[in-house]
């Protein structure tokens, strides 16, 4: 059978009693921007969790590429291709900047010398020169949401997640971040997953998107289309005139 | 005249500290009597003593270290050592043939290091032990036992006998010997408890020994305090049995503590006792006027370990090392807790000749010997 | 009421804040603007005396406050929204909540907890749940419930709406408005300069840990820097 | 077996165990709200011995006013201990190891102080309760079942303390975010030494019970650190009531295994059976709520 | 990295390198040439434990477990199968790294640095016990003796002994072991090693979402830290002759390397060097306080603690870095 680039098959993850996500079956195209919708609870960050391996599915397949990896470890998964950034930012407190963004490159294989200089790129692109060798303990939430992103971009992804990527950003600095993410995509041919709640960075950004309410996959389309369904208004951007 | 050095090492901090410092004391005295005159001379012209004494906290590394700071530094020309530990000394004796130097250790029983003596004579030949093998309990306890039941002072019943005995050397040494000597008889060996030093809590041991009903229990701690819990609740659980305690009765504090319940109580070995011997009495007294406390056990047989120290040094006349152990060798010396003369294996000898090992029973809270009968103070109860 | 004069801070050798004075006065909303990094945090911080300044005046109602012990400040009627909502990661949502109200009397708090679960009705459901395993906008939530417990006069919110989703952006900025015509004076930072300028009576913009702007919500939002830079509006579109 | 030693080896069981539980308790309560592992806790149950030497033996005070007097000078040095030693550590971003190393070495210090001032031997301390229960064929002093009891009832006022009151609350929250803590306005700094205080009495009162059993000596509580930690981790980290229950679990396996294999293994079996609990459930046995 | 090496890791090696090679011929007497002895083989202890303690960021606490297990591994393989030690050293190492890797196994699941601390630390009395109860080999706490010092070495005319009483050759073998283990683990660590071992100290998720495989990596640091700590206690064990479980892996032990390592700076690269030399030489020199020294012992650690947390290594001017401005930050954004 052909499968999508990426493709959850009815996943639900239950913590205990509570149900993050609920048969969810979607496909991502190769290629693709594709966004995930969804109010605060929704289940997005356990979607990324069960497709960059963080959580293991109750039930259900997760396919990538073709190949079931359900129950591959993150590390195999990253190797796969699949890199992700996380909601909560995670830096390696004690290593600099640079050593962030060097961690992935080691573990494929990369020479010290080699990944010391791919490493100034990505730290480039997300505009943290000027923190390049300070321990990345010390910088402040918009900071380290930009180093997440320059260290999923080292594992050199077929596939990112970026789970509200732009949240505390400033916004000066989010068309230059779009527009590094854009350029990846166009020349690289990664295919991007965002969580976002900014729906200007959204419009701007994906081509189709999923709304998930309560662990379901509810509405599905392009992002136009999904943000002008009712229920995606009615729930999520909470528009007076529908919400009343 | 050139004064000569002497080195010591024993444990004088950790949980054997009191007990070094007893050595240190004796030791010291022992120093002092000879170089005010009052020493046991062999000679008509005595070198003049000085005592260095270096802590090893019962560690052999930390012995072998404070050894060779006592050798490279004070230059001495024969180490007293270990004072009290088997385990230690069997570390120190390495450095006799390695810095070609005398060694004589205290207290040490283990019969370990007399074997590893007779294992290669040439190499230790400059190593004494001035005490007596650990099997002396053995043969002691097993003879006297012996004596009672042959006199009908006890009765063997089933011919069962059991050892709860600390982790050590000491307390395992000693089960095997007397369970060897048992086993001759017909005995049989119901169990063999080992706990770790200063255990304090027997129940789960005692509970096991109900169930065997042994006829004789023989207990062997070094820490006073398990000793007076062991028989604090061997009467709480009232079993039915003879019970021998070896070595922590001659503590001072056991009887202090324990009085109440350990009436009746038989153990070895006695060997010193200020309230039953004068000569001991004395020793303890002037023990009392030097430092303040009495002298006990460890600091006599210290004290007596320096005289032959001394007494050889002196009868070598120099401070050849192999002179000096030919001397020890040679020694024949009635001290205040015997007569010490060396056997084939290095080791002093035991037994009514030589060092007594006497056994005691506690009787209307005080000690009283019982055996061997040319020097009991008291029958059996 | 909390004004802040000549503060510096110092992350060891590092000097984030400059002589930064600012004024949140009575019943106002003031917002805090800045690139990532400028020390709008620091500044939250300071305040509420979590950072101590190394030197500087912070008070409240003309009480200096700077030397004296965080604990004081919520007696004083002073609450805080932390950043990365820092929440009791293992006790219940219900525990959080009240623990807000720590310096108030049981009998009124619970009354504010009932009034805080009609604002912020999204936390109902997870009032057992653990607070460290919502998701990352419900523990957002249940931060700015725990901030409202201390019925402050002066609220304190670090980055509030991070995370949230637009409806529940909305509902947090009228709540904001709401205490607000009760009272309550409000310091936030946001990186929505049109949300947050166009809410609050006054704004500062904050660059390199110094003050480089300030004045009304409208005229933060007509200043030409401002509308170039954070509201991306230029004449050459990129 | 007979039934008699089974239901002996189950009572001593509990009676090693409620020693083990109040230990742990008390090492639980500290790292459960503070997260500090406070290797030290064992000397604050050797200086609560030689605290009941002094009051019941030199001074000689009934034994309850002894054991009162006793228990409030260790809370008293566990507060102080706690904010000379432990506070100024906390405020460090890396004060977790930082503070495992300072009461390490705390613990080394006060253990050589005390031998210092009282000297090496092991000093005996009266039984408080005298006489001795027999039921059927088992023999067990009051003392010892007084330790149970006791034990029991001090742990049960703690977890009252703990769950069903606001300072149990309080407790709880500065555990799990000091700063937070102190932003809603919590003396945070002042709950640590309260907590600190109490742990110390936890160790006071086991170490009270346990004095006339095990004489008092500067390594008096050094031997009983290691199984606090064992019940600590077997309980589930930082959980109050599972330390308790673990505490008697480790002293029932303890008192079989020397009935089944010999003595010098049951700790073997004893730290054995904390790893395979740990590979198979590294939550703790009876992980539940954190205090 | 910088924070754990320093800027010249390499040059201060060498200087230490070219510090020990004058110090046989000095003509020292032998006492301090033990002391120096010692100092070394804990050296190398120090820094071993370190790299899962500081480096990997686990709280082992039972690494004196593995000193025993290398000690006895190489003085009992020696002593009855006759094998040279200069072979049964490197068998002891081998040894010590399986054990590393069995004791590896449970915890690789666990986070919290109590469960690590207490499990290995309940390991090691697992292990010291074993050692004291199987007398039938060991000897138990009697102590195990007959250890074969090294093999003499010939060179030309002049033989080169070892075991005590022949202190040149003894610290000779230590040095040499010092440096060479320190230069193998200087070209480990400052590769990608060193920097996936921090990553994982500081994040374990995000390190295993960037493709760092994290049991292979944490089992791995603990068989080489094993390992190293393993041949430091063969060498020890060649070099005392005498080994009793408590002395070996007794909380002693574990309380002196750690303020060895605590002293040093945890978590720096040549950190527990310092400390095992300042530790060494003071616990030698406290010797004549007698009953002072484990008083000031504690003490030390403690005053360490507070003034210096970052040990030794961290006391030196690290980053002269004046009040830098926050302005470059802002403009680069
Ligand atoms: N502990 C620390 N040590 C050194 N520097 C620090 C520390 N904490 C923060 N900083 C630095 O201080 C500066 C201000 O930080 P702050 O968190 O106040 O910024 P912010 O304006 O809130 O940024 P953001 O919008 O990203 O949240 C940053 O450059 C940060 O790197
Ligand atoms: N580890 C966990 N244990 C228990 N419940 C969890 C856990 N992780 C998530 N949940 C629950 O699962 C649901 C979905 O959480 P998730 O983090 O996926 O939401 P989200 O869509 O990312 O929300 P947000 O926009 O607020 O980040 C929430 O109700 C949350 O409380
Ligand atoms: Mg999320
Ligand atoms: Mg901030």
């Amino acid at each position: 059978m052909q499968r999508n680039f990426l493709e959850t098959d009815r996943v639900t993850v239950a913590f205990g009693g509570i149900v993050a996500l609920k048969d969810v079956s979607l496909s991502v195209v190769q290629g693709k921007t594709t966004a995930i919708l969804g109010p605060n609870g929704a289940g997005k960050t356990t979607l990324f969790n069960a497709v960059a391996g963080a959580v293991r599915p109750t039930s259900g397949k997760v396919y990538f590429q073709g190949a079931d990896i359900t129950n591959a470890s993150p590390s195999r998964r990253c190797h796969a291709g699949i890199a992700r950034t996380f909601q909560i930012t995670q830096p390696f407190g004690g290593l600099s900047v640079r050593e962030n963004v060097m961690v992935a490159l080691a573990a494929r294989g990369v020479t010290m010398k080699e990944a010391r200089a791919e490493a100034s790129t990505y730290i480039d692109f997300v505009g943290l020169n000027a923190k390049a060798e300070d321990p990345a303990r010390i910088l402040s939430t918009g900071q380290r949401k930009r180093l997440e992103l320059a260290r999923a971009l080292s594992t050199h992804p077929k596939l990112l997640l970026l789970d509200e990527v732009t949240g505390g950003v400033d916004r000066p600095s989010i068309p230059e971040l779009l527009d590094v993410i854009r350029r990846l995509r166009e020349e690289r041919g990664i295919t991007i997953v965002v969580v976002e709640h900014n729906m200007e960075v959204l419009l701007g950004l994906a081509d189709n998107a999923f709304f998930l309410n309560r662990g379901e996959v509810v509405v599905t389309g392009s992002v136009e289309e999904v943000a002008d369904h009712e229920a995606v208004r009615r729930i999520y951007l909470g528009d007076a005139d529908v919400a009343a | 005249q050139e004064e000569i050095t002497i080195g010591a090492v024993g444990p004088l901090t950790g949980p054997a500290a009191n007990t070094g410092k007893d050595h240190r004391q004796g030791l010291e005295l022992a120093v002092k009597d000879w170089n005010d005159g009052k020493g046991n001379y062999v000679s008509q012209n005595p070198p003049k003593i000085k005592l260095v004494m270096e802590d090893t906290s019962g560690k052999p590394e930390v012995a072998i270290s404070a050894a060779q700071r006592l050798i490279t530094r004070e230059n001495i020309k024969m180490l007293i050592g270990d004072t009290l530990h088997s385990h230690v000394t069997l570390a120190l004796m390495e450095l006799a043939p390695q810095y070609n130097l005398p060694i004589l250790s205290a207290e040490p029983v283990s019969s370990a290091i007399a074997d590893k003596v007779l294992s290669d004579e040439e190499r230790y030949q400059l190593y004494w032990k001035g005490n007596w093998n650990s099997s002396g309990y053995g043969t002691a306890v097993h003879d006297f036992y012996k004596w009672a039941f042959d006199n009908k002072t006890l009765d063997p019943g089933d011919k069962k006998i059991a050892f709860v005995v600390e982790d050590t050397d000491y307390g395992i040494a000693n089960a095997e010997k007397v369970g060897e000597l048992f086993k001759a008889d017909g005995w049989t060996v119901t169990s063999t408890e080992t706990v770790p030093p200063a255990t304090t809590d027997f129940y789960p041991q005692l509970s096991k020994l109900r169930e065997a009903g042994p006829d004789v229990v023989v207990s062997v701690f070094t820490v006073a305090n398990s000793g007076i819990a062991f028989v604090r609740q061997l009467k709480e659980q009232a079993l039915d049995t003879s019970h021998l305690a070896i070595y922590y009765p001659t503590k001072p504090e056991f009887l202090q503590q324990a009085a109440d319940v350990a009436e009746g109580t038989y153990w070895a070995a006695l060997t010193f006792s200020s309230e039953l011997n004068p000569e001991h009495k004395a020793f303890s007294d002037r023990v009392q006027a030097e430092y303040g406390n009495p002298g006990t056990y460890s600091t006599a047989h210290a004290y007596c370990t320096m005289e032959i120290a001394l007494r050889a040094i002196d009868a070598a006349g120099s401070t050849d090392p192999k002179a000096i152990a030919e001397q020890i060798k040679n020694t024949d010396h009635e001290c205040v807790v015997g007569r010490f003369k060396f056997d084939k294996d290095h080791a002093v000898q035991s037994g009514p000749d030589f060092i007594p090992v006497p056994v005691a029973q506690i009787q209307g809270g005080k000690n009283q010997i019982i055996w061997p009968e040319n020097v009991a103070t008291s029958k059996p109860q | 009421m909390l004004r802040l004069e000549g503060v510096n801070v110092h992350y060891g050798a590092t000097r984030v804040l400059w002589d930064v004075a600012m004024e949140v006065g009575a019943g106002e909303i003031v917002a805090i603007m800045g690139p990532n990094g400028s020390g709008k945090s620091t500044v939250l911080k300071a305040a509420m005396g979590l950072k101590k300044p190394s030197s500087g005046v912070v008070s409240l109602d003309n009480e200096e406050l700077q030397n004296k012990s965080a604990t004081l400040r919520p007696k004083r009627g002073m609450s805080i929204v932390l950043e990365r909502r820092r929440l009791f990661p293992r006790m219940s949502v219900e525990e959080n909540v009240m623990l807000g109200a720590y310096t108030r009397k049981p009998s009124e708090a619970r009354e504010t907890f009932r009034w805080v679960l009609d604002l912020l009705p999204e936390i109902k459901p997870h009032l057992n749940a653990t607070a460290g395993k919502l998701s990352g906008g419900q523990q957002q939530m249940v931060a700015i419930a725990r901030g409202l417990m201390a019925n402050p006069r002066v609220l304190l919110m670090d980055e509030p709406f991070l995370g949230l989703s637009p409806a529940m952006v909305k509902t947090v900025c009228s709540i904001m408005q709401m205490i607000n015509e009760r009272g309550v004076a409000i310091l936030f930072n946001e990186q929505n300069a049109k949300l947050s300028f166009s809410m609050s009576h006054r704004g500062y913009l904050l660059e390199s840990g110094r003050v480089v702007l300030s004045g009304s919500g409208e005229e933060m939002l007509d200043h030409p820097e401002v509308r170039r830079v954070y509201l991306g509006i230029r004449e050459t579109a990129a | 077996m007979s039934a008699t030693q089974f239901i002996e080896l189950i009572i001593n069981g509990l009676i090693t165990g409620s020693i083990y539980a109040l230990v742990g308790s008390g090492i639980a309560l500290v790292y459960g709200t503070t997260r500090v592992l406070n290797f030290a806790h064992g000397e604050l149950m050797m200086l609560a011995g030689y605290g009941v030497l002094l009051f019941a033996v030199t001074l000689g005070w009934p034994v309850l006013l002894a054991a009162l007097a006793t228990i409030l000078i260790v809370m008293l040095l566990g507060a102080v201990i706690q904010r000379v030693t432990i506070a100024p550590l906390l405020k460090r971003e890396d004060w977790a190891f930082n503070v495992v190393a300072a009461t390490i070495g705390l613990s080394i210090f006060l253990q050589s102080a005390a031998q210092l001032i009282w000297g090496e031997q092991f000093q005996g301390v009266p039984y408080f309760f005298n006489g001795v229960a027999v039921i059927g064929e088992v023999r067990m002093p009051w003392q010892r079942i007084a330790i149970f009891l006791v034990a029991l009832g001090v742990m049960g006022l703690c977890a009252l303390v703990l769950y069903r009151t606001r300072l149990g609350r309080i407790i709880r929250a500065t555990a799990q975010d000091a700063e937070a803590a102190l932003a809603v306005g919590i003396p945070s700094g002042l709950v640590h030494t309260a907590v600190f205080a109490i742990s110390a009495a936890l160790a006071g009162t086991g170490a009270i019970l346990l004095s006339p059993l095990v004489t008092v000596s500067p390594w008096m509580g050094a031997s009983y650190l290691l199984k606090g930690f064992a019940v600590v981790i077997l309980g589930g980290l930082g959980s109050f009531g599972g330390a308790v229950a673990a505490g008697f679990l480790l002293g029932l396996i303890e008192s079989f295994s020397v009935a089944f294999v010999s003595t010098e293994w049951s700790n073997v079996v004893a730290f054995l059976f904390l790893i395979a609990v740990i590979w198979a459930r590294p939550e703790g046995l009876f992980a539940g709520r954190g205090a | 990295m910088l924070e754990v090496f320093g800027r010249r890791p390499y040059l201060v090696l060498l200087v230490m390198a070219l510090l020990l090679a004058p110090v046989p011929l000095l003509q020292l007497n032998d006492y301090i040439l033990h002391v120096l002895t010692l100092f070394l083989i804990f050296a190398v202890f120090a820094t071993g434990w370190n790299l899962t303690l500081g480096i990997l960021g686990l709280k082992t606490l039972g690494h004196h477990a593995f000193f025993a297990v290398g000690a006895y591994a190489s003085a009992m393989v020696s002593h009855y199968f006759g094998v040279s030690p200069w072979i049964t050293i490197w068998l002891a190492a081998l040894i010590a790294a399986l054990t590393g890797l069995l004791i590896g196994f449970p915890i690789l699941r666990i986070r919290s640095m109590p469960h690590v601390a207490i499990v290995t630390l309940a390991f090691a009395e697992i292990v010291r016990l074993v050692f004291a109860n199987l007398k039938e080999i060991t000897r138990g706490e009697l102590g195990f003796w007959g250890i074969p010092p090294f093999d003499p070495i010939q060179i030309g005319e002049t033989t080169i002994r070892f075991g005590l009483g022949n202190a040149a050759g003894s610290f000779a073998v230590a040095a040499i072991m010092f440096v060479g283990v320190h230069l193998a683990l200087l070209l480990l660590l400052r590769g990608r090693c060193g920097l996936t071992f921090l990553a994982i100290r500081d994040a374990e998720a995000a390190a295993e979402s960037l493709g760092v495989r994290l049991a292979a990596w944490k089992l791995f640091a603990f068989a080489i830290s094993a390992a190293v700590v393993g041949l430091s206690g063969a060498v020890y064990a060649h070099y005392v002759l005498i080994l009793t479980p408590t002395s070996v892996a007794g909380p002693e032990m574990l309380i002196s390397l750690l303020a060895m390592i605590i002293v040093g700076g945890v978590g720096r690269f040549f950190g527990p060097i310092y400390g095992a030399l300042l530790l060494t030489v003071t616990s030698e020199l406290l010797r004549d306080f007698g009953d002072f020294r484990m008083l000031l012992y504690g003490a030390l650690i403690i005053v360490f603690v507070f003034a210096a947390p970052a040990g030794i290594a961290g006391l030196k001017p690290r980053f002269s870095r004046k009040e830098t401005e926050t302005r470059k930050t802002v403009e680069a954004v």
